[in-house]
């Protein structure tokens, strides 16, 4: 059975202007919470604003029995909730979704968190640490103050590339560009060390980076899987990335959402069928995680 | 405990509060808060005659006390639904009214020959209201002459109790509704939702992607039970009535209104709880004013 | 400073945020909060030829984000206004509209003549919409015939701006806004109430005495906004929006989506500052986005 | 100008199940209220609970710049302000329509408050008691519990006359039944006085207690006006008493309110012209205090 659960607010801080943290006590929430899954938090007990709002789980820790969201106030609803006094009862329906899926062993992965993005990247660092991988972190931002995480991702020992638009911090620009750059170096340092492998074996290779060559490098470095989370211009680049790298992606979209349970149709998305065909899913319930392969970008 | 049955025109219930259609799905996800037995009825997601896509996103928007969709009958159509969802359905011991709809009169009919005899369906309710597709949807309900026609077809076809969902985007609700009783509809069900919009200031556009959409929530409220009020007295058949209903205390203003019946839409989106929650208020404030059954509070309040 | 100023066919306001029709009285109880000539314009209490006492209590009833009221036309009467709000409001500089309400068609006309060359006045906005009265009222806006004759005798004895306010209790709004401005309306205003209805579950009655009333306030802001939306689309003549506006925000929705001005009615009761304040705010969102004049906002969602 | 007070709440505490205090730091108000006003209080900042509820004024302070409500809890508007927690800001618009008069000498008076009604009289006792007046006041409620203001009327040294429906405080029923016992004890004790001093005096009288001798009575008594706020059937009676003593009353109404400042022509109620014809008046800018002569009870 699925449950609405009346959380206590533990934390409630800004971390940056108009960038908050939030710890709920929501012990059954989060003993059975994924990474990449979310919530939809109620904000009054009137009828306006009517809806629950979605957020991304920003940590589970099942052993304190808390949960926490990182959120941006860009309306109302997030303003009422940066009042939020601690020690009041929040109204919170979850865990919602799929989460990201990974499997127990080592090996190499990317995580890219555009804006708000990065929050349930930082539940997944921590799981694939704990599986023994080896995590690359890019985070990516308008504003230096808006990148968030960085001591966390750093304590886990996840490598970090950051990228901001204003070039307050990292990159100046998006987040995407510092990432192409990194694919294509590692793939092209393994093509070069095969190449390099093959002709002291003998063997003469012409330096042309065909697209097949990279996504050939690209397995040979390791990295196995990318996660991104963010705007969906973004994982539009990032799904482009992957194809082009041969580098499977699971991406975590975000859609106007009024159930956020999969009753009402109003988070669609189109997906293609193995057959090609496409087929209208639910961002809530049947993602909010896609593959890359499998979404449908239309335009 | 007050006695919550009730029988509308042949349509019996173990409770009157029903979930209405499109905001149930076809009850599989809300059956992981409660068994969804226990809702009065379910009103299943409109089927078409083919398996429909919807409208692109965005689809809903927040407005004050209420929200806007553009679905677009997104559904796996009406074959799939007796294949799939149906048995599902009253495999949890589920009371199913088929919400159906139509491009065109022909579609209402294909529909309901298909859905007669489906075993263990309780009724089919007809949209003639719905205001986000482009051909036939809320046209058919807005024009009493076509309104019959349609409700003419479907009742050639079926030997259901038959629902009639009219839409409130019209000047007056009681002429559709006298049409469509005329033509051998058993119930009405009301409202639709009211034709809405919203524009986002910061992009300057409409914020649904179809431009315009539904508004239903407890801002409608006012005008459902205004419309139920004046159909319950222009009619002599049962009611169903929705709109904003979130509360014991809203479903007793419908019945009181005159209707034998509600249908909880968005509220579920709110609190999955809500119809649950609802059947049990209801039941306790009857018996705190000592009143035996549902059904001695219908039309209270046309006297 | 964007530049505020707006010409509705040729009546020329300051701003374009008015006070609607009977949300402001005659303006003297919002001048103890403000100096009244601020707003763009006011569109005084509803006027009928003789005083009128109005409905029984209770008038007023509260519903999600909106409220219901059967004010039922309490009004001084023509000559009154005439001969003690008008003065008053002009010495005050207020941009005065007279809001003019008949049972019958003569009423109207009658009203006209004694408004023409009344000095100083602006314009004339003609309820055709109100949902409180028996006779008359709402009936002549629901109706495309109706709305043609009264604003065709209205015409007849008025060379003032002539407004018609439309009745969102209809089936298509553009058909009444295309009927009336084949007659002769310079300006459409729109939306008056939608005709709802609230029971008390506790009496078991209707909460209104009248048992029906007007909603207004943020809840119909959709429908009000759609109805803008389509008759700017279908009507060459100036829309003066309305319907749940309380903020800047909301005001430029209604711009974009074809309004050349707004009205503001129930806001003013919750913030009896929202006019001033939404001025305020609709100017420095203006000069934020670098547009120099309201004007250039006028219809950007339709594009 | 007439505002908008964002003031400081010092104290929200509950007096009896259901029933609450509130104090609020608004010196501008304070310095300018008078008893019989009343304040419309904003519930919150959204768009639902769309309409501010209005509170007569039960406590004005002018030194402290404080004011104070008494509210009963009787749906989700008072029901949250129940809620609200000191240090909180509320917006409060008042003073707001006309309070009661008095004049500034000595003499008689009684007050009747049922209910809530009992919350005007406060701020109006201090007044009369100022002014140097003899103040009799009659309080009546559903239960003890929600009879309020006993210590302060007792210590502004107003005499005091209880009743509640249930019989747990004072008399049992409605308060204008001892308050009617009262009025005729006091004009039939001034009539026999006067008959007393009469027959004396060697005049004879008939002892028939018409409306004109009660009327005539009364007058000997001092007791110069009626002050009453409650429930409209208890104002009626009241109204009724008043002429059948020939004793004015001023009576505070109310009714469903939108504005709250005379612009909705919401709040009506029938009022009599000098020359007998009706107008319709407003409760909330032309009340919420009239007089009993002037009121047109309907049916
Ligand atoms: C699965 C999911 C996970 C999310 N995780 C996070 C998170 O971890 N942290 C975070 O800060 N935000 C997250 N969001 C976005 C967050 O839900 C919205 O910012 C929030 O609902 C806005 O509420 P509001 O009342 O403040 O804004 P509103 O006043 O409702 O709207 C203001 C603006 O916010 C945006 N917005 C509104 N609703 C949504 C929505 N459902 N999805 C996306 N954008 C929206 C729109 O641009 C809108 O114009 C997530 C959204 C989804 C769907
Ligand atoms: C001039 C005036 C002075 C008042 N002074 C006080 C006071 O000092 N203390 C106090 O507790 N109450 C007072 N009231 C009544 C108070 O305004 C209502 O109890 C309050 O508005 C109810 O709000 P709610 O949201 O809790 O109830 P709602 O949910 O809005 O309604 C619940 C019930 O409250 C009653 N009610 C609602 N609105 C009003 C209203 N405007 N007037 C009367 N009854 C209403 C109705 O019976 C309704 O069914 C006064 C009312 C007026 C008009
Ligand atoms: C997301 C959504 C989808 C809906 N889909 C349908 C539908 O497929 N068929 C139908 O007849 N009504 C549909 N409706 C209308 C509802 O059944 C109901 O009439 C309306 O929402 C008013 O009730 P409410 O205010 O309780 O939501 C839909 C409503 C919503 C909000
Ligand atoms: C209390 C009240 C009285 C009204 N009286 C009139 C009137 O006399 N004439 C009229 O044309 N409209 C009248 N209206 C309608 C408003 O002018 C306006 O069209 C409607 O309230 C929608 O705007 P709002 O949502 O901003 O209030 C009245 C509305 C209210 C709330
Ligand atoms: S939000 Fe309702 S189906 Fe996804
Ligand atoms: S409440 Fe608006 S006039 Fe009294």
């Amino acid at each position: 059975m699925k449950a609405i659960h009346q959380a206590s607010l533990l934390k409630n801080r800004a971390l940056a202007p108009q960038l908050y943290e939030m710890e709920l006590l929501a012990p059954q929430m989060a003993s059975v919470s994924k990474p990449g899954q979310f919530v939809m938090v109620r904000i009054g007990e009137n009828q306006d604003p009517l809806l629950r709002r979605p957020f991304g789980l920003a940590g589970i820790d099942p052993e304190s029995g808390r949960i926490r969201l990182v959120y941006q106030v860009v309306g109302r609803g997030t303003d009422q909730m940066s009042h939020w006094r601690t020690g009041r009862t929040v109204d919170v329906l979850g865990p919602l979704g799929n989460g990201f899926t990974w499997t127990e062993d080592p090996g190499r992965v990317i995580l890219a968190g555009g804006g708000l993005g990065i929050a349930p990247l930082l539940p997944l660092a921590q799981a694939l640490r704990s599986a023994g991988k080896e995590v690359t972190v890019f985070l990516g931002s308008r504003t230096e103050s808006l990148l968030f995480g960085i001591p966390e991702f750093s304590e886990l020992g996840c490598e970090l590339q950051l990228a901001t638009e204003d070039g307050s911090q990292g990159f100046k620009g998006f987040l995407t560009t510092p990432l192409e750059h990194f694919l294509c170096a590692q793939a092209l340092d393994a093509v070069f060390l095969k190449a390099k492998e093959a002709s002291e074996a003998g063997a003469g290779h012409a330096h042309v980076h065909t697209h097949a060559m990279l996504r050939e490098g690209m397995k040979e470095t390791g990295f196995h899987q990318l996660y991104a989370c963010g705007p969906s211009p973004f994982l539009k680049v990032i799904g482009n990335l992957s194809s082009r790298y041969g580098l499977p992606a699971q991406l975590s979209f975000e859609e106007r959402m009024a159930c956020g349970v999969g009753a009402c149709m109003g988070c669609a998305i189109q997906i293609k069928n193995p057959d090609g065909t496409l087929k209208t899913s639910r961002v809530c319930s049947d993602g909010p995680v896609f593959t890359g392969e499998e979404v449908h970008w239309n335009g | 405990m007050a006695d919550l049955h009730v029988n509308l025109a042949g349509l019996q219930l173990s409770n009157p509060v029903l979930a209405a259609s499109g905001c149930f799905g076809f009850g599989r996800e809300y059956n992981e808060f409660y068994p969804i037995r226990q809702a009065g009825g379910i009103m299943v997601k409109g089927l078409t005659l083919e398996p429909c896509a919807g409208n692109p996103t965005p689809r809903i928007a927040e407005t004050p006390a209420g929200m806007l969709n553009s679905i677009g009958l997104q559904n796996p159509g009406v074959d799939a639904f007796l294949s799939n969802e149906l048995p599902w359905l009253l495999s949890q011991e589920a009371a199913v009214i088929a919400n159906i709809n139509g491009h065109a009169l022909e579609d209402f009919e294909e529909i309901a020959r298909r859905l007669q005899g489906a075993p263990g369906l309780k009724a089919i309710e007809v949209n003639i209201s719905c205001p986000n597709v482009s051909h036939g949807g809320m046209f058919f309900g807005t024009d009493p002459a076509m309104a019959s026609e349609v409700t003419r077809r479907v009742r050639k076809h079926t030997s259901l109790p038959l629902i009639i969902k009219l839409s409130p985007n019209v000047t007056d609700i009681t002429e559709i509704a006298r049409a469509v009783v005329s033509e051998g509809a058993d119930i009405l069900s009301l409202i639709n939702t009211l034709l809405g919009m919203a524009i986002d200031v910061k992009t300057r556009k409409p914020l649904l992607a179809r431009k315009v959409g539904g508004l239903s929530g407890p801002a409608v409220k006012p005008v459902a039970l205004r419309m139920v009020w004046q159909t319950a007295q222009a009619v002599d058949v049962p009611i169903i009535g929705m709109g904003g209903i979130s509360s014991a205390q809203d479903a007793l203003e419908f019945l009181m209104a005159g209707a034998s019946a509600v249908a909880v839409g968005c509220a579920s989106f709110v609190d999955p709880l809500a119809i649950p929650r609802i059947i049990g208020d209801l039941n306790a404030w009857l018996d705190r004013e000592g009143f035996a059954g549902v059904r001695d509070v219908v039309g209270l309040a046309l006297r």
